[in-house]
């Protein structure tokens, strides 16, 4: 029988260990998998690779978890936010590492990492000094850059709705990440608003498939980012 | 010679950029000023708005009490959806903009150089917070880049350049510049002024300008 | 306002040129457009390289474009057909060029094409002779060949229902190649057994979004190939 | 030597590569004789089936009244979709293939050789017509390549050998293949019979394996 569900957030990531690679799904506030990185904080992991688009909003969630000190490195397009310090001031600081890359390359090389592509040839940055040191070919006349696959050890994402195979749907634009981090860990960790029986997702409407997922766990009422920042709320 | 009245204003530029937007074009409008192109499109011209984050067929900002954290642009702003919006993941949403599927992008800038180069996602400068998003993917998958900006920072410095000084967001690939002073065009001969803000003269326009400018206005023999 | 509705299967592929680059959705019987092959065969046009996975099914659809020799190369997977000769004959008889490409590898090059990659590596077909003349690179010790993206000047498709702006749905496993072939293609032209207003389908739920569309017909009641092969039906 | 009994029927070829599989796993049969291998799955192990032209999920054939044209398999045959089933495009489907998501997958084989290589897609005569399907995709993508065969072709020629001499399928992803005369593993010393038909000597699968054979049945000290 296949039951990917698990009782609590805490044990879905009790197993991540100091210096890992996670990949957190969301796009600014939309699909972070906040109750999963919470439980990430309880756990204390440290030394971890995050690969992120974002690196988090007010002192919840990412920010979180960059201010608890936990995460060596950044691998994310945009770590920027006009409501978080944090990371910026553990970037300068010197205490965390950033490894910058375009937002579709991110999104690509995350896809790739995936589908069992390691490398591909992307026209975006080249020519630019995120180009630099990368191999470089022109295709018709237009000068690219190859770019590797990214994997992980974990992924942490949100969905609406699951089974228990771990078939997933997404809410509007909280979808960004979620299917590609899906495909590119080796432990893809999904918190969701309801789990059901299997046959309680239309086949043709399921954007990520259950094969690409391993734990499912039900958060009922999750917190919205959003909404946190908003109050001001501080975790832990 | 005489101080020239203000330019056009965010809204003038925004509402000049949308009348050169066909109808039945998908388009991606860059964080901050770009965005208010969307309320101009002119009247009886249908347009389909991207935004890189997951959704085609964006629509306006939704009343406070109907914002759903979990319906936002790129700009991390709350939006609604149009009939016929589809939602999709990053891998997908940037297929769209690196295949050469969207029509236009009307982005911002820092510079824009004569041979088309942007320069508009880090100043160089080594206490800021590195951050690209996905400027580099719109402007080299996007069929048309264009860009809206005001003509100077607000210290006077022109953005219209001969090279660019910070580092590039991609090469050649700007066609066209609204600014609250003129409207650009990128040529193979460098800048051409197509069009002036009222009140203003191409000299005026010349002099705020930092590359060579060639009034390519209609009815003009420069 | 964004129609992209047209009248007829006939006026959708009316501009299909000699010597074009034709991608034909559908595997084995399943999703085959077969009144849009079928208007492309009453239309003539000849030279043409097709990029489908099969190679057609007794005497209609891709079978029966290739009989007509309209087809001067195919691209895909699987040419051999228990139901039909016609391939067969003709690429006996010297008529006919194939490039054989692994299914997998003509999805992801498919994919390349409407993704704006050029190339990528893959492992699929490394230390095989399907990779002679490749170039080759080893990643993690794996073999892996470099392959090029697909792209065509037309790809003609079938869905389950569509929209006036080009919003797709398709009907279980007749998706197959429909959602890629619709990136890749220059002008890509489908028919839909219904076409709705902008509205009519959940944006939740759409498999391929309009953006990759041009021309919709719809095709109310469409003829299945599976039926017609058993049937024995002949085009024209 | 006497004429040794009947081996296992292809019905028992399957059963016996269905033991193999673990409650849980994500499986692609090949067409043909793995198709088998779904009948035989043992009772109280969940397994999903993938069928590369896109669905995870596959259930039984279909009675022959609810046959539905758009719902088939990698063998272009009709069948069903259990509870929690998904459909998905080409590309979605080899990246599930190709990026290492499926367990296990059971192919046919034209030969298999003692370093694994396996081909089963060409005979490399000039009037065949060429075609490959999904088979390259599946050996160097799923985690684990079985195969189900007969032993030797109808004309007695083995499968199994030291070299294969048909064109490669892939190098060296063969683990374990299941015949009708035995239960053979991959092993970095070569082949290792690992079960045998009942009625079967040692001696007897070996004259009909064109490859050294090592005994490793347990028990049996070689």
């Amino acid at each position: 029988m296949i039951d990917k569900r698990v009782a609590s957030a805490a044990e879905a990531v009790a197993e991540i260990a100091d210096g890992e690679t996670v990949m957190i799904g969301g796009f600014g506030e939309a699909g972070s998998p906040i109750e999963l990185v919470h439980a990430l904080i309880d756990q204390g992991a440290s030394g971890l690779t995050v690969i992120s688009n974002n690196a988090g909003n007010g002192q919840v969630g990412l920010a979180a978890l960059i201010r608890c000190g936990q995460v060596a490195k950044i691998v994310g397009s945009y770590p920027r936010s006009s409501n978080s310090t944090v990371f910026a001031d553990v970037y300068r600081a010197g205490r965390i590492e950033l490894e910058l890359v375009p937002q579709g390359t991110l999104a690509e090389r995350i896809r790739a990492g995936g589908a069992g592509i390691p490398a591909f040839f992307t026209p975006t940055g080249a020519a630019t000094e995120l180009a630099d040191g990368k191999e470089q070919r022109f295709f018709d006349g237009v000068p690219h850059v190859l770019e590797h696959a990214l994997r992980a050890d974990w992924a942490l994402i949100k969905a609406a709705a699951a089974d228990r195979h771990g078939n997933l749907l997404f809410n509007k634009t909280a979808r960004n990440f979620g299917p590609i981090m899906a495909m590119a860990a080796r432990t893809t960790v999904v918190q969701a608003a309801s789990v059901g029986a299997p046959g309680s997702l239309d086949p043709e409407t399921v954007a990520t498939p259950g094969i690409f997922v391993n734990r499912v766990v039900q958060i009922a009422d999750p917190a919205q980012e959003f909404d946190l920042v908003a109050q001001g709320a501080h975790y832990p | 010679m005489s101080t020239p009245p203000p330019g056009l204003t965010r809204d003038q530029i925004a509402e000049r950029a949308a009348q050169d937007i066909a109808d039945g074009s998908y388009v991606n409008l860059g964080i901050g000023m770009p965005e208010l192109i969307a309320q101009y499109v002119p009247e009886g011209r249908e347009i389909v708005l991207h935004t890189e984050n997951g959704l085609l067929g964006m629509g306006p900002a939704p009343a406070p009490d109907a914002v759903d954290p979990e319906l936002i642009n790129a700009g991390k702003k709350p939006v609604t959806a149009n009939p016929g919006a589809s939602y999709f993941h990053h891998a997908d949403s940037f297929a769209m903009v690196r295949g050469g599927h969207l029509d236009l992008c009307v982005l911002g800038a820092m510079e824009v150089a004569s041979n088309g180069d942007l320069a508009n996602w880090s100043t160089g400068q080594s206490d800021a917070i590195p951050a690209v998003g996905g400027a580099m993917d719109l402007v080299s998958g996007v069929r048309v880049v264009r860009v809206m900006t005001t003509h100077c920072t607000r210290d006077g410095t022109p953005k219209l350049v001969e090279k660019c000084s910070y580092p590039l967001t991609g090469a050649g690939v700007v066609s066209r510049v609204y600014t609250d002073l003129a409207v650009v065009d990128v040529t193979p001969q460098g800048f051409a002024v197509m069009e002036i803000a009222p009140g203003w003269s191409f000299d005026e326009v010349a002099a705020r300008t930092d590359a060579p400018l060639r009034d390519a206005r209609p009815g003009v023999v420069a």
